[in-house]
């Protein structure tokens, strides 16, 4: 079988083969901790080789979506299994691949108990992570969206510290309470796209199907055309702000947004090293993809009606954000906290409605998962010699573990966009874009680029007082410092800060396209609207590969109740 | 004899634009080796790859200097206005990153007055490299020390070598991410770390100021580019002023120097071009649209000057170099005096023809510089450690820098930062040797008496101090005294009460560094060995620290070449620097564009011979002054307890006038107590006690209330079923009947 | 009133009565003895039903296994005894009782009133199939095979679950 | 062959009638058994129900739920029973106002 052939598979293969990996571990015996995480290993090492694979046979001057398979799965319902991948996605994935096997190396030590439970978990989450990412039918993506959230929910609730049943059902309740709103506004999208018979929960075929309805709204905002608006224009002005919102809510919980984010420093703070790179690296990220791939583009018109306010609370989440991380004594959630700036600026990106700064959002996206797992990662290795989250117990680390010390700085510059490391080229297209707004209050980038003080300011002093000043408590004087394992982790992610940093235009070259079709997608609701071609915007809709020939109609209800 | 040789590049320029990246990459690897394997190389080797590296640079750095400044062929007068078209080496490695209608390259060059940076960094660099290898001799953290030292030659020549601003901040954030490291060298002492931090943090309040600005230079230039009515953009965007470029690729971006400068020159009212004054027109479209271009320059170069000023400590960010003296003595010389704390005025040099284009901005960049040279001069009075007071010294000679800057001065900016460079250097290269030799002793009090043990290091500090001073035959009396002169002549529109104003403080502040800096030298070498001396005799340094020394003193005195007027003639007969005519090239365009702009209106050149006659003699008398009373007056009185007045105003000075305390009451507190009352009120209390705690408790309540329903009856919950399923049907036939 | 019309009277007639008992019988034996009278009138309607395999099934599970089983169970915990006086009805049993009356209204008036059925199966053709083993056990075996199987399945996991829970001790 | 003249109606009402007398035994009688049995009227009710809109419609996929129904009956029968046994065998009785260990 070629590479052309395998080409439909891939994405198959990327998401299911860490479940593979699960089935495989069942069968381990429990006492062989070593061979479970070879395995663990091997499975994610593998599926980081498929993503990179993915990642280069994508084209970005092809089609919108590639690699996409799309077999029958539940015809009566509209549901298909329908996978693909774009520009965002596609680097995302990557993301996660990278990830998983910086997971696994990173809490090679770390847990003693349960180890082939945890591991499981982990296999798990990085399916689902990949499933969701690469799902194009809002059924698939719901049940990966959610199936994301047990393992997690276990991997903080079993091998968490002190408080973690507390944290890991604070995380639960949160972001189960967010997706089982977006639940009803996807079957209500699902039952207001098409006519009954039609229906379909397929990204695409839902989005073109709102298509015109949406510019017809989009028109009658600027006051032309409210008379004649169709049914289901009319059906989206009703109820589309409530959709967006239901959407919304689900994906600002999992960002998180300020005021939803009270759940991220305690489920970080408790997690375990793995869980919080992960948490941090890859799932905070699924909310502003959701906001890209489905939120904004589905309802453009409601989000453009919203915009004022998630601008607003990106910016205040950036600026608190780094408030907060001010006021911290526990380094995770300092760190935590700091994902809520960073995030922000994500968030900023994606609701400046230009290309430099849905760019530089994506990419921060790409940043913030390298760089916060990493400085999680690092930590973890300190935590696992120390024990202790405070601050104010550590001092001088620097001395006794200099190669440490390096990597932690370089990862902390990368933290706080310093140019020439990949943090930087994504805050900087992102309020560049902001400022491009020509609707946006000039004074929202400008208080995000307090971020630039704010930033150093925390990160540096946490700095300062974990690694620099004497060794004022003897358990820091002897410290060791990394071995093999650990200084190959912390040398990944920092050629990787480095290379993304001086050479991002490989990247960004793949995260164009999508960019660009984001936005058009979201000028659809501004008054620019009528610039906007359809075919920039129109997802193309492959047809359902072996499906069966259509079912003879299912017997309409016998008893029809009379007139 | 022949002279030909000067006159032609050595090496052949093409070649030269296609690796001028070796300029930087050469230090960065070395940064790297050293870094990397430091501590497995061993402290000969380091030291070996760490100068090599940069004497490599400085060699490549000599040829692209000549190539520049020596080839005839480089300056070609077109015949549209009849000033010298500048040129460049110039290399494009292609996009660095691109998104929208933003894209920024990988681009170098090396103009005239790039090429002079290049000299400077690199050549006191290397001398500073070589110093630092016996400086740094017994210390176990050597390979940091040249690692971190070579990543900021690579970061300073990113600087100065970008040929847009995007990659000039790489190498702006970059110097500062050296410095602090470099500053918090030894972090085992908290203090130390604590001053690399400050330093960070108030660079960082510049560079947010900086990046601002780059964001509103960015929608200025793309609204101008994209309204309706210019020029093809692609034609604007395009243009290349290089002769020798290498691979020019997709159009520069707007952030290109090249680009910039275009765009100035369609701003003038009465531009022969193309007729459009674009100063006091509205920008027509994009987020700015209705604010005029000028007004918008105006804001850019503001916040830019707060960049530059965070950068190269000038008021209100200056607070943290006094501070990062806390680093080896080679840092202090190197970065925070030679380099990169003059990278704001390389900065504002750069952005020269569209600065011009607002007299406002510049009349502030002139009383910024004016102020801070006298006030740092003012608070070098009562420093004892002498560091400290070469740290004012140099906060004060920045001043002086803007000050050239803001008056449109621009060539004597330079060639104050060169000379600058050199003396400075050698000052604290001196102190260095004085530390090195009094076992790290850095009060001027607690030493004395250098000059009979110490010879060779307080000639070249006496030599350097008289530069500084501004005494005749040395570097430094033309290059400041050129820089006051022309503040003299200046005229800003509008502003044209600034350059007398600038004149005044600035010549007050001469008055004032003469005092302090002989009162540092009379107190540190002349007199008695203090009692208080750590080691009874002082050592003299080996010959690895003195050279670099006599070298630096050497070139003090001899760029006098440089700012001695009236050296050439111009066209029109009118004498001419050999500086400023080295440099018209670059701010050849910025002068005219000034003139356009009527902006900044040149007086008739008058002589300068009466001004230099009264700084000579301010220089005098600070120094005369200086040598009065701590030779004179303090010794005749000692033992006896200072008047009070005097002892009040002293302790005000040596606590800096107290603003540190003063950032410390209103920022840096109020934000910290803002951070934790908002996060015990409003994320604790708030969200997540009253919002989320709020929810689950009132879930839970209803819950237990709830229950009670759980009968454990199995017949009780198929008699609700019942209800239900009648429910149901009621409800079913309701409708039916509805219907 | 023809005489399939009247077979049919008598047989619902029959069956509700017994059913009744079903209900109203204090001994558990009579309440199964009645169960068995309605589980042979109602194969009978069946049977007019032109249901003939399941009329089969209905005598030979339910008449024969089931009720074999319920008698052995009665049997076995010597369930005979009348036990103390009935206790005054609780609440939800009256409540559940006037539902359940008020549901058979309620069902009664919707049939009652629309009971016009869709105009399908008035066909006269094949009707000497249908309702055979012959057709029905075509279509058990080819389109329900696998609810066929699985339902083989159920009963084995009931027949382990029923050893499992009776069982004092496995 | 031919089909009786006794409509689908009469079927229904008399499906109906059984179901709810099922009903009825099932919420008010205490002796578990007798629920049981009450619960096999109602499930007979509904086989009644299927098999009438089986001859209705000439489909005999009505006869397969019923076949379905009967075997679910058996099933549920089966274990219905090992059920009361065991609660016998620990209580003593089999009356359901007794068993209440769900309860709040």
């Amino acid at each position: 079988m070629n590479a052309a052939q395998l080409q439909p598979y891939l994405l198959t293969l990327v998401v299911f083969l860490p479940l593979l990996g699960a089935g495989l571990l069942l069968f381990l015996p429990r006492e062989e901790a070593g061979q479970v995480r070879a395995w663990t290993l091997l499975a994610m090492g593998v599926d980081l080789a498929l993503a990179a694979v993915a990642y280069l046979v994508f084209d970005p001057k092809g089609a919108e979506f590639q690699l996409e398979v799309r077999r029958a799965w539940s015809a009566e319902f509209g549901i298909s299994y329908h996978l693909g991948v774009d520009g965002l996605s596609v680097s995302l994935v990557l993301l996660t691949g990278f990830l998983g096997p910086v997971v696994v190396l990173s809490s090679w030590k770390f847990i003693h108990d349960r180890v082939k439970e945890f591991h499981i978990s982990l296999l798990l989450i990085q399916a689902a992570m990949m499933g969701t990412l690469v799902s194009l039918d809002l059924v698939l993506f719901y049940v990966f969206f959610e199936a994301m959230l047990i393992p997690m929910y276990l991997l903080i609730g079993v091998w968490g510290s002190e408080r973690r049943r507390e944290a890991a059902m604070k995380f639960f309740l949160y972001t189960l309470f967010g997706s089982l709103v977006m639940l009803v506004a996807i079957l209500a999208v699902y039952f207001i796209g098409q006519p009954a018979g039609a229906r379909s929960f397929d990204y695409g075929t839902i989005y073109n199907s709102l298509l015109s309805a949406n510019r017809q709204l989009a028109a009658c905002t600027q006051g032309v055309g409210c008379a004649t608006l169709s049914p289901l224009a009319l059906t989206l002005q009703a109820w589309g702000p409530l959709m967006f919102l239901a959407f919304a809510l689900a994906f600002a919980i999992k960002v998180p947004m300020v005021p939803l984010h009270t759940w991220l420093p305690e489920a970080h703070v408790e997690a375990p090293v793995a869980g919080s790179i992960i948490l941090a690296g890859v799932m905070l990220k699924m909310g502003t993809y959701g906001f890209w791939r489905f939120a904004i583009p589905l309802f453009p018109v409601a989000a453009y009606q919203f915009r004022p306010l998630f601008v607003a609370l990106a910016v205040v989440g950036i600026v608190y954000g780094a408030l907060m991380c001010l006021a911290q004594q526990d380094v995770k959630k300092l760190i935590a906290y700091s994902s809520v700036s960073h995030l922000g600026i994500c968030m900023l990106g994606i609701f400046a409605f230009t290309a430099e700064a849905a760019s530089g959002s994506a990419y921060q996206m790409l940043n913030h998962g390298v760089s916060s797992g990493a400085l999680f990662c690092l930590f973890g290795f300190l935590y696992e010699r120390r024990h202790t989250r405070r601050i104010s117990d550590y001092g001088g680390v620097a001395r006794v573990m200099p190669f440490f010390a390096a990597s932690f700085l370089v990862v902390t510059f990368s933290s706080i966009a310093v140019p020439g490391t990949n943090g930087f080229v994504g805050e900087f297209l992102v309020l560049l874009g902001t400022f491009k707004a020509s609707s946006l209050w000039l004074g929202y980038p400008v208080l995000a680029t307090t971020t630039v003080i704010l930033g150093a300011s925390y990160m540096l002093w946490m700095v300062q007082r974990v690694f620099f000043g004497p060794i004022d408590r003897p358990e820091n004087g002897g410290l060791r410092d990394l071995d093999l394992r650990e200084g190959l982790t912390a040398s990944a992610f920092m050629v990787l800060v480095l290379w993304m940093g001086l050479a991002p235009q490989p990247f960004l070259d793949r995260i164009a396209p999508a960019t660009d079709r984001f936005v058009a997608r979201a000028q659809l609701g501004t008054p620019d609207s009528a610039k906007v071609k359809d075919a920039d915007v129109r997802v193309t809709v492959p047809p359902i590969e072996g499906a069966p020939p259509a079912l003879p109609q299912p017997p309409v209800a016998a008893v029809a109740l009379p007139r | 004899m022949d002279t030909t040789w000067l006159t032609k590049a050595w090496a052949n320029p093409q070649a030269l634009s296609a690796n001028l990246w070796l300029i930087i990459a050469l230090p960065a690897f070395g940064a790297l080796v050293c870094g990397v394997f430091g501590r497995a190389l061993g402290r000969t080797y380091v030291n070996l790859v760490a100068c090599a590296s940069v004497l490599a640079s400085f060699c490549l750095s000599v040829f692209a200097f000549q190539a520049v400044a020596a080839d005839p062929s480089v300056i070609v007068t077109p015949a549209a206005n009849g000033v010298p078209m500048r040129f460049a080496l110039s290399g494009d490695w292609g996009v660095w990153f691109q998104a929208g209608s933003f894209s920024a390259h990988l681009g170098l060059w090396v103009d005239h007055l790039s090429a002079t940076m290049l000299m400077v960094v690199t050549g006191v660099g290397f001398l500073i490299h070589l110093y630092s290898t016996a400086y740094m001799e017994h210390d176990a953290g050597y390979w940091r020390f040249f690692a971190y030292l070579n990543l900021f030659m690579a970061s300073m020549l990113t600087l100065v070598l970008a040929d847009n601003l995007v990659l000039l901040f790489v190498g702006w954030e970059g110097v500062g991410l050296c410095s602090y490291l470099l500053i918090g060298f030894w972090y085992t002492d908290a203090a130390n770390a604590w001053a690399g931090r400050k330093a960070f943090i108030a660079n960082r309040v510049g560079d947010c100021a900086f990046l601002l600005a780059m964001m509103l230079l960015v929608l200025t230039v793309t609204a101008f580019a994209k309204a309706p009515g210019t020029e093809p953009p692609a034609v604007f965007f395009a243009q290349r002023r290089a002769v020798w470029t290498h691979a020019a690729t997709s159009e520069p971006g707007p952030l290109n120097f090249k680009v910039l400068e275009e765009f100035a020159q369609y701003m003038p009212a009465n531009l022969a071009m193309g007729s459009r004054g674009m100063l006091g027109t509205d920008i027509p479209i994009g987020p700015l649209a209705g604010h005029t271009y000028g007004h918008t320059l105006t804001l850019v170069f503001l916040l830019m000057l707060l960049g530059a000023a965070g950068k190269s400590a000038q008021l209100p960010l200056y607070v943290w170099l006094p501070d990062a003296m806390a680093g080896p003595t080679p840092v202090s010389a190197l970065i925070h005096a030679a380099t990169m704390v003059t990278a704001g005025v390389y900065l504002l040099c750069r952005m020269a023809p569209l600065l011009v284009m607002s007299p406002a901005a510049m009349a502030t960049v002139a009383v910024v510089g004016a102020l801070t040279a006298l006030y740092a001069a003012l608070i070098a009075f009562a420093q004892d450690d002498l560091k400290k007071v070469l740290a004012y010294s140099t906060i004060s000679q920045l001043g002086y820098m803007f000050l050239g800057v803001g008056v449109g001065f621009f060539w004597g900016a330079i060639l104050h930062l060169v000379t600058h460079a050199c003396f400075k250097g050698c000052l604290f290269l001196s102190a260095g040797s004085v530390m090195h030799g009094n076992d790290n002793e850095v009060n001027i009090k607690k030493l004395g008496g250098l000059r009979k043990e110490m010879p060779w290091t307080t000639a070249c500090f006496g030599i350097a101090t008289l530069a500084i001073t501004g005494i005749i035959p040395l570097s430094g009396f033309f290059s400041k005294d050129d820089i006051l002169h022309g503040a003299l002549h200046a005229r800003l529109v509008g502003y044209e009460w600034v350059g007398p104003t600038v004149f005044a403080i600035g010549s007050l502040g001469a008055l004032c560094t003469a005092f302090y800096m002989s009162r540092a030298y009379l107190l540190a070498f002349t007199g008695e060995r203090s009692k208080d001396a750590k080691v009874p005799h002082a050592h003299e340094s080996g010959w690895v620290i003195v050279a670099p020394l006599v070298i630096l003193a050497a070139l003090s005195i001899a760029l006098i070449s440089h700012g001695f007027p009236g050296l050439l003639k111009m066209p029109n007969g009118e004498p001419e620097t050999l500086m400023e005519a080295f440099l018209k090239p670059v701010f050849g365009v910025a002068d005219r564009l000034a003139i356009e702009a009527h902006s900044l209106l040149p007086e008739a050149e008058r002589s300068p011979w009466p001004g230099f006659g009264i700084a000579l003699l301010l220089a005098w008398a600070g120094g005369g002054a200086a040598w009065y009373l701590y030779k004179r007056v303090f010794p005749a009185r000692a033992g006896k307890p200072a008047p009070e007045v005097f002892a009040a105003v002293r302790a005000f000075t040596v606590h800096k006038f107290y603003v540190d305390e003063l950032y410390d009451a209103v920022l840096v507190r109020p934000i910290k107590l803002l951070s934790i009352g908002l996060f015990r009120v409003v994320d604790e209390g708030l969200i997540d006690t009253v919002l989320v705690g709020g929810t689950a408790w009132v879930t839970a309540r209803i819950g237990s209330l709830l229950r009670y329903l759980q009968t454990g009856d199995v017949q009780a919950y198929a008699a609700m079923m019942a209800v239900g399923l009648l429910a149901g049907v009621g409800y079913a036939i309701f409708e039916a009947l509805a219907k | 009133m023809s005489t399939s019309q009247l077979v049919f009277f008598g047989l619902a007639f029959a069956t509700l009565f017994s059913a009744v008992l079903v209900i109203a019988a204090r001994n558990p034996i009579n309440s199964a003895m009645s169960l068995v009278a309605t589980f042979l009138f109602l194969a009978a309607i069946y049977a007019q039903l032109l249901a003939h395999t399941i009329a089969v099934l209905q005598v030979l599970v339910y008449a024969g296994a089931i009720m074999v089983l319920f008698l052995f169970v009665i049997m076995l915990l010597s369930l005979t005894h009348l036990g103390d006086p009935t206790p005054p009805p609780a609440l939800h049993q009256v409540v559940g009782g006037v539902a359940a009356v008020a549901v058979l209204a309620g069902l009664v008036v919707a049939i009652w009133r629309w009971h016009e059925m869709a105009p399908v199966g008035r066909a006269r053709e094949g009707l000497l199939r249908f309702g055979t083993l012959e057709q029905v056990g075509g279509l058990l075996y080819t389109r329900w095979l696998l609810p066929f199987e699985a339902v083989s399945l159920l009963l084995l996991v009931a027949m382990v679950g029923a050893v499992v829970v009776a069982k004092p001790r496995i | 062959m031919q089909i009786s003249p006794v409509d689908t109606q009469n079927y229904l009402l008399l499906a109906a009638t059984l179901f709810c007398t099922g009903m009825l035994g099932v919420l008010v009688r205490r002796n578990a058994l007798v629920v049981f049995m009450s619960i096999e009227l109602m499930l007979n009710a509904a086989n009644l129900t299927f098999l009438a809109a089986a001859r209705e419609r000439l489909d005999a996929t009505g006869h397969l739920a019923a076949l379905f129904v009967i075997a679910v009956a058996a099933a549920e029968a089966a274990i219905g029973l090992a059920i009361v046994i065991a609660v016998f065998r620990n209580r003593g009785t089999v009356n359901v106002e007794d068993i209440r260990t769900m309860k709040y």
